[in-house]
């Protein structure tokens, strides 16, 4: 491997080179799909003789340690460091660390601040809006909805719930209520069973990924579910509950959030390490983003279901850039 | 056996024997982590670790203040979070006004160690779920203070955190400070009353201490190192952000108890603890450079902290019988 | 001495406590008629089972959570919630959807829950480090389990029968769940106050060294009350699982703190030796109630922290005070 | 005389069901020892704890120098010149000795920060009296908890001292010390008295009560039975003051019955041939302990208070760790490892400490009671009925006179000869063969005592093995068939029933030889 500092736009392109992968939440089937996408991937490089070692630095811990994780991947000398974040800032300060000894660096998942990182990641305002649009047009002007966001204050909430709201300001849909339900499918049905009993107008629910589920479940033991839309989501769990209720009529719609984003991470930070330069065009400051994959809704739903319904209930379905759509983002 | 030399023993065996159990904890996950980290003793590895460390350093420091009182604060790590936010907020990312961040922090610490001081003393919650519930007010308000990640430290503090000076890294020399305002607290009267609380309220209380103020005071200076905390994620990470330290809580108690200071009051000290946060950091660089699988490294890590717990309790083993 | 005397010998074998039961039960009702105020519909009939139903779990868990904390020596849990999300994990993938396999199901969870807890029990009394962070250490290994059985990807799914078990309805529209907890809680209630175990847990609690001075067993009876808890959180995690049918890798977590502070507003003493499971019930009502009326309450995920924090201090300081030093 | 120093007047207070004081009145005047004295259960630490600061009584008012003191707390009390021995020590355990004695008046330099040689200094000065009850040095820098229960009750006096009072409680202050120890706080109070303090002294041994004071003032539930002069005082006088108009205690003909009786009705006590043989038991104060006791026979240990006689007994329970030597029931090795299984053996140990060691002070009486028997009576080893409870509890009050309210309240609101009832009456419902009492009386007033001798007295009529550690020697010569003196963790002579005498266990105690006298 090689820990000489050869920067970012100088890549010297001295293969096999050594990545590493932080990630600092371990308590969701997401980033376990993100993380063993990633080992396959690399797997395939490594064949090539491309790269040499994967060092996973994968637990649950705190913004603190993730910054011992990403010291800790410094001193292990990796080429360049692949990051789902903690904290949309907080790391800003070790990402410095880290390029200043001639890391590459990328964010996946969230998108970061620091500007010495490249962030590849999928638009999650954009993601936001689709099922927001779609939701929209089902509940029509005047409609009411009620919203189950994720975790007040963390970065992607803000990001997606600002664009969600903006489109039902623009489409006149009422927002009885707000509430949170951690991005965590228990409490996402409990809360919603709680604004179902005070909110008995409800035309729809917007929610975010993980919670649909268990919104659907809250809704359904209601009875609700013929009076009630629900913004739904690309994971298998959901979509049996979904694929069970089409006889009834029941729609929804699943946005896909890509686990894959890491494996498009990796065909980017080789192409970087390569010494290649992104096209113009393809980067906005410091962000790139990967166009979201596909959308699940009732024209695609049998395809999707035919590939995905045999994973287990907490699997995403997923997508990534081929390493030929990676390398079309570079000059 | 004379009186002295009983005394000494009596005192080697109470209180300096836990000690010894955490040095040797240190000792042995310096030498581990050196053998498996080539570059362990490398300026950028060493600089890197101590700046790593200072943050549940200074919480731990403050934890244990309040552990000896005989109380407990689940809420530093959201006073953490509160100060970190608030002083961002403050400095802005301008040299000028980081003393007036300074401040700010350490009044944060001391309101939300006054809150949690009145409601355990003067109102008699019980402090776990006491600190639990403030825990809810202080990580809201920092949500309020910073609604989304943002603001800046100036690029002075963050790179001076990172320097070294002659050699030794300025974290290091902030664990040092550290250890020395401890120190120096230990040989006042209210650090010494806190002592008396800890170790029998009653008593302490027919013996003129006041015990109320006392209680309130540890839960003050814990917020007051809570704010160090703060300043030092601050300088770590160099900006804000409104999640950053409420992790920190359970691993200050756990810092706490490897460090030999006991969970029941009155009996340790702040020193075994900056040894005992080291022990955790170090605990996890050791399991990634021992490449221990992805999918065990979390098992490992609990088995080890543990098998450290035991350990430092192995001096209270010895006084083992009941009725004695 | 020519003393009144206060209370006659009938009245029960132990020292039980109207005073915080019913004081919790007043609040659970006040914050209900908060909640029909605020936003009317909120104590409706459907919406008040709702309500009890999500207390169910968090009652269950803190069943094992009361007898941990009345065993004293700062005996606390805090692997409960991280038990259950294991136990759970167990269950959906043994059962995998097949009620066929309920039975090896549960009873392989529990299994596990009770062995995590006999560690946790063994840890406390042999190896004496405190609950806190015997507990606390205990999250860390289970969550290390729980990545290492499922390598990161939990899978399988609740079998019907369970799920129709929890959430059935039986009588008066009235899931099977509360059925369940009830039995659970009359269980919890006779093991404390009607065994020899529940009693030598109050000595213990109230005074260690003079239980082990009367011939009482304290360690095991120290190791049963970890296993209990481990066990009663599996089997909270169980009911989870029927109640979701599907799991993730942190089902229960949150339930952790949670579960020390219902038993603390139902009047247990977090120094041992004085409580009991009644309170611990209506406790868990009082914080799953507050807990719906802020969902529905519109003011921002910040504000509604800090009120959930000033509503549990306010909680608090109704029945969970200490002694005065001075009398 | 002029304004007396101290007037308590109308003082009342109420813990929960009890009225600990029912308007208690006390007057005394500068320069006077003035006992406090009354049965278990009278008030008298209350009292004293009004005057400390650290109960607030319901009603009633304090004047000291005439002026109406108003004390809301220690504090207060100390800025009156108040200072206080407690019953229950104000020692804290992790500090040490001289951190004890400065405690809450720290000599401090300027900001706060303490100044420890003053300190030193301080607790010094005020130990320096006592050096002979420490082996001759001062263990100033120990931790409180590594000292005997003499050394820190000694410690507390201390304490009390080095706050320059001018009133003095010493409320049960001598409780645990030795003569020699007695002695010298005898002599440090009546030099106080002689600078004009007064000292408010409470004991149950009424020889230093008419050693030392010179008034007294009886309290009867809660309230003031009378002040007499003891000069023109006799111990009847006193004990009928107490005692009020209830027939005193019968003597010891009546004894036997009033607990076999009891005994009678829970069924056959013991086998009747039971013999406990010890030999060479051994721990880390005991050396080569070895005798024999029959049932029916009650053994006093005497000597000096803490010679290892509490450690004898908790080694025979299992208690304490064992290094050599074993004890023989009926033939059968009795086991030494741990309270469970000498208490299945049939060993039951009455401990010294009650509070500490012997009851649950939150938890009902009947639990209290019940506790160790338990097992018996229930279904399964398991499940109790709570009919079989009451009634085990209920016969157990009835035979040992305990006087309760219900047996729902908490222990703790019992009077402390009533709680020693409680602590021995859960063992006499297990039906043990051998019976330990570390103390039983201690702390217990005149008519309880008489009680307590009673029960064990009939214990050993019921064929029971009894060893009996005491403090007091009138009751090792009342009680005892044969008495064990033990110094420094050996048997250093037995006296039979002929040779025990007051006289004679002090003597031996102090191992002096047959010439010498006191
Ligand atoms: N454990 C306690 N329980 C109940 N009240 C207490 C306790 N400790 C103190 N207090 C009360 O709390 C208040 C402050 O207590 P503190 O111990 O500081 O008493 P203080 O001696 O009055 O101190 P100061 O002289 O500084 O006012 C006082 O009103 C005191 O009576
Ligand atoms: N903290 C307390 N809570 C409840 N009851 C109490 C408390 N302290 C004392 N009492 C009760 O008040 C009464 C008087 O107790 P007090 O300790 O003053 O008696 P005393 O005369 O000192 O007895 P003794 O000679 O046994 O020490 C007793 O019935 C006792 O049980
Ligand atoms: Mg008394
Ligand atoms: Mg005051």
């Amino acid at each position: 491997s090689s820990d000489d500092g050869d920067g970012g736009d100088g890549g010297s392109g001295d293969q096999p080179y050594t990545i590493g992968l932080s990630n600092g939440f371990v308590g969701s089937e997401w980033r376990t799909q993100m993380v063993d996408g990633l080992e396959e991937a690399f797997a395939e490089y490594e064949a090539e003789g491309v790269v040499d070692e994967l060092v996973v630095e994968s637990a649950d811990t705190d913004v603190n340690g993730q910054i011992q994780q990403i010291r800790n991947l410094i001193n292990r000398g990796v080429d360049a460091i692949i990051v789902n974040p903690n904290s949309e800032t907080a790391l800003d300060a070790v990402f410095r660390e880290a390029t200043g000894q001639g890391i590459e660096v990328f964010a996946i998942d969230q998108a970061v601040t620091s500007e010495d990182v490249t962030n590849v990641v999928i638009d999650q305002a954009e993601w936001a809006r689709i099922s927001a649009d779609w939701l929209a047009g089902q509940v029509g002007q005047g409609g009411n909805v009620v919203v189950v966001n994720g975790i007040a204050g963390h970065p992607a909430n803000e990001m997606r719930w600002g664009a969600a709201e903006q489109v039902f300001t623009d489409a006149g849909v009422n927002v009885l209520t707000v509430a949170d339900g951690n991005w965590d499918q228990a409490t996402g049905q409990q809360v919603m069973t709680n604004l179902l009993a005070t909110y008995p107008d409800v035309d729809g629910v917007w929610t975010q990924d993980g919670m649909a589920e268990g919104v659907f479940r809250a809704v359904d033991a209601a009875g609700r579910l013929d009076r009630i839309t629900i913004s739904g989501e690309a994971r298998v769990g959901f979509m049996r509950l979904w694929n069970d209720a089409r006889a009834t009529g029941f729609q929804s719609i699943g946005v896909v959030n890509p686990p894959g984003g890491a494996v498009s991470a990796l065909h980017m930070a080789v192409n970087v390490l390569d010494g290649r330069e992104f096209a113009s065009g393809t980067i906005d400051g410091n962000t790139v983003h990967v166009p979201i994959p596909y959308t699940v809704d009732e024209t695609t739903f049998d395809q999707y279901w035919g590939e995905a319904g045999s994973e287990s209930d907490a699997y995403s379905l997923d997508g990534s850039l081929t390493r030929d759509e990676a390398a079309d983002f570079f000059e | 056996m004379t009186g002295a030399a009983a005394g000494l023993v009596d005192r080697v065996r109470g209180v300096q024997l836990s000690g010894l159990a955490t040095v040797a904890m240190l000792v042995v996950a310096v030498a581990v982590n050196s053998a498996l980290q080539p570059n362990f003793w490398d300026s950028y590895a060493l600089t890197s670790n101590f700046a790593t460390f200072v943050p549940l350093v200074a919480i731990a420091v403050g934890q244990t203040i309040v552990v000896l009182s005989g109380g407990l604060d689940l809420s530093l790590g959201a006073q953490v979070t509160l100060a970190s936010v608030v002083a961002v907020q403050v400095v802005d990312g301008s040299l000028d006004r980081f003393p007036l961040a300074v401040a700010a922090a350490l009044g944060v610490g001391l309101a939300c160690g006054a809150l949690n001081g009145l409601v355990v003393a003067l109102l008699r919650l019980q402090p776990i779920v006491a600190t639990f519930a403030t825990s809810f007010v202080f990580s809201g308000l920092a949500l309020v203070v910073l609604p989304t990640p943002g603001g800046s430290v100036p690029f002075e503090i963050t790179t001076a955190y990172r320097d070294s000076v002659l050699g030794v890294p300025v974290a290091l020399l902030l664990i040092v400070a550290l250890a020395l305002v401890w120190l120096v607290l230990r040989r006042h009267r209210v650090l010494r009353h806190v002592y008396a609380v800890g170790g029998d309220a009653d008593a302490a209380y027919a013996s003129l201490v006041p015990v109320a103020r006392t209680r309130v005071w540890a839960y003050v200076l814990g917020g007051l190192f809570a704010a160090l905390s703060a300043l030092a994620i601050l300088a770590n990470t160099g900006s804000g952000d409104p999640f950053v330290g409420n992790e920190l809580t359970l691993a200050s108690v756990a810092a706490v108890v490897i460090g030999g200071t006991a969970l029941a009051g009155g009996r340790g000290g702040a020193g075994g603890s900056v040894l005992g946060a080291i022990v955790l950091a170090l605990v996890t660089n050791i399991i990634f450079f021992a490449d221990v699988p992805t999918d065990y490294r979390q098992l490992v890590n609990g088995a080890v902290i543990i098998l450290a717990l035991a350990l430092a309790g192995i001096p209270a083993l010895q006084k083992r019988r009941p009725s004695a | 001495m020519s003393t009144p005397v206060v209370d006659t010998p009938r009245r029960g074998l132990t020292a039980w406590r109207p005073g915080p039961v019913a004081l919790a039960g007043t609040v659970a009702v006040a914050l209900v008629i908060a909640g029909e105020i605020v936003s009317p519909g909120f104590a409706g009939y459907g919406q008040l089972v709702n309500l009890m139903r999500v207390a169910a779990f968090l009652g269950v868990i803190a069943i094992g959570q009361t007898i941990v904390i009345i065993a004293g020596g700062g005996g606390v849990d805090l692997s409960v919630g991280k038990v259950a999300t294991f136990s759970a994990i167990i269950g959906s993938r043994v059962m995998a959807g097949d009620d066929a396999n309920i039975v090896p199901a549960v009873a392989l969870a529990l299994l596990v829950a009770a062995a995590i807890g006999l560690v946790n029990g063994l840890g406390v009394t042999l190896l004496r480090i405190p609950p806190f962070v015997m507990t606390l250490g205990m999250i860390g290994v289970v969550q290390g389990l729980i990545l290492a059985y499922t390598g990161g990807q939990a899978e399988g799914r609740a079998a019907p029968a369970l799920t129709s078990l929890v959430n059935g309805r039986v009588i008066l529209d009235l899931p099977g769940l509360l059925f369940l907890w009830l039995l659970l809680g009359l269980l919890a209630v006779w093991l404390l106050r009607r065994t020899t175990f529940g009693w030598s847990l109050f000595a213990v609690g109230a005074n260690r060294t003079a239980a082990e001075l009367t011939g009482v067993r304290v360690n095991r009876t120290l190791i049963l009350a970890y296993v209990l808890s481990a066990t009663f959180a599996g089997l909270a995690g169980i009911l989870l699982l029927g109640y979701t049918e599907s799991v993730f890798l942190d089902l229960a977590d949150q339930y952790m703190l949670p579960s020390v502070a219902a038993v603390v507003i139902g009047g247990t003493l977090l120094a041992g030796g004085i409580g009991g499971y009644a309170g611990t019930a209506v406790g868990a009502i009082v914080l799953t109630v507050l807990q719906g009326l802020l969902t529905t309450l519109d003011i921002g995920g910040a504000w509604r922290t800090v009120v959930n924090g000033v509503v549990l201090l306010v909680l608090l300081s109704l029945y969970g005070r200490q002694r005065r030093l001075r009398s | 005389m002029s304004t007396p120093l101290l007037e308590m007047s109308g003082v009342r207070k109420r813990y929960g069901g009890v009225q600990a004081l029912d308007g208690a009145e006390l007057t005394a005047v500068r320069g006077e020892v003035h006992a406090l004295l009354g049965p278990n259960g009278s008030g008298k630490s209350t009292l004293d704890k009004t005057l400390a600061g650290t109960v607030v009584p319901d009603a009633g008012t304090i004047r000291i120098d005439g002026a109406e003191a108003r004390i809301g707390g220690p504090r207060d009390a100390h800025a009156l010149g108040v200072a206080a021995v407690y019953q229950q020590l104000s020692i804290v355990g992790d500090l040490t000795v001289t951190q004890n004695v400065v405690l809450g008046l720290e000599p401090a330099r300027r900001f706060g920060f303490l100044d420890q040689r003053a300190a030193r200094d301080r607790a010094g000065a005020a130990l320096e009296r006592f050096t002979a009850a420490f082996a001759g040095r001062l263990p100033l820098d120990r931790p409180a908890s590594a000292l005997g229960p003499g050394e820190r009750q000694i410690v507390e006096v201390a304490k009390a001292l080095a706050r320059r009072p001018r009133i003095l409680v010493l409320d049960e202050a001598t409780a645990s010390l030795h003569k020699e120890q007695v002695d010298v706080l005898f002599d440090v109070v009546r030099e106080l008295r002689a600078d004009g303090v007064l000292v408010l002294f409470t004991s149950h041994r009424l020889d230093e009560v008419f050693a030392l004071c010179d008034r007294a003032t009886v309290l009867r539930n809660g309230r003031t039975a009378g002040t007499v002069e003891l000069a023109a005082t006799d111990e009847d006088e006193l004990v009928r003051l107490m005692v009020g108009d209830a027939p005193h205690q019968a003597p010891r003909a009546a004894r036997a019955g009033a607990a076999g009786a009891g005994s009678a009705a829970e069924g056959p006590v013991s086998s009747p041939a039971a013999t406990l043989e010890v030999r060479g038991l051994t721990t880390d104060r005991l050396r080569d302990v070895s005798f024999t006791v029959r049932s029916g026979e009650v053994l006093g240990l005497g000597g000096l208070q803490g010679q290892g006689q509490s450690e004898l007994l908790l080694a025979l329970f299992g208690g304490a760790h064992v290094g050599a030597g074993e004890a023989v029931l009926d033939g059968r090795p009795l086991p030494l490892s741990s309270p469970v299984k000498a208490a299945r053996a049939g060993v039951a140990l009455v401990p010294g400490d009650r509070g500490r060691q012997g009851m649950f002070a939150v938890r009902p009486i009947q639990e209290n009671l019940s506790l160790a028997s338990m097992h018996r009576r229930a279904t399964a080893r398991l499940a109790l009925r709570g009919a079989a409870e009451r009634g085990a509890a209920t016969a157990m009050v009835e035979r040992l006179r305990i006087k309760i309210g219900s047996l729902a309240d908490p222990v703790s609101t019992l009077s402390g000869g009533n709680q020693q009832k409680v602590v021995i009456g859960k063992w006499l419902l297990d039906r043990p063969r051998v019976v330990l009492l570390d103390d039983p009386t201690k702390g217990v007033d005149v008519a309880a005592k008489e009680e307590i001798y009673a029960i064990v007295r009939g214990l050993a009529d019921d064929g029971a093995v009894v060893i009996l550690n005491s403090s007091d020697n009138r009751e090792l010569t009342e009680l005892s068939d044969r008495v064990l003196v033990v110094f420094e963790g050996t048997v250093v002579e037995e006296l039979d029933a002929e040779a025990i005498s007051e006289r004679r266990l002090i003597s031996s105690a102090l191992r002096l030889g047959p010439g010498e006298t006191l």
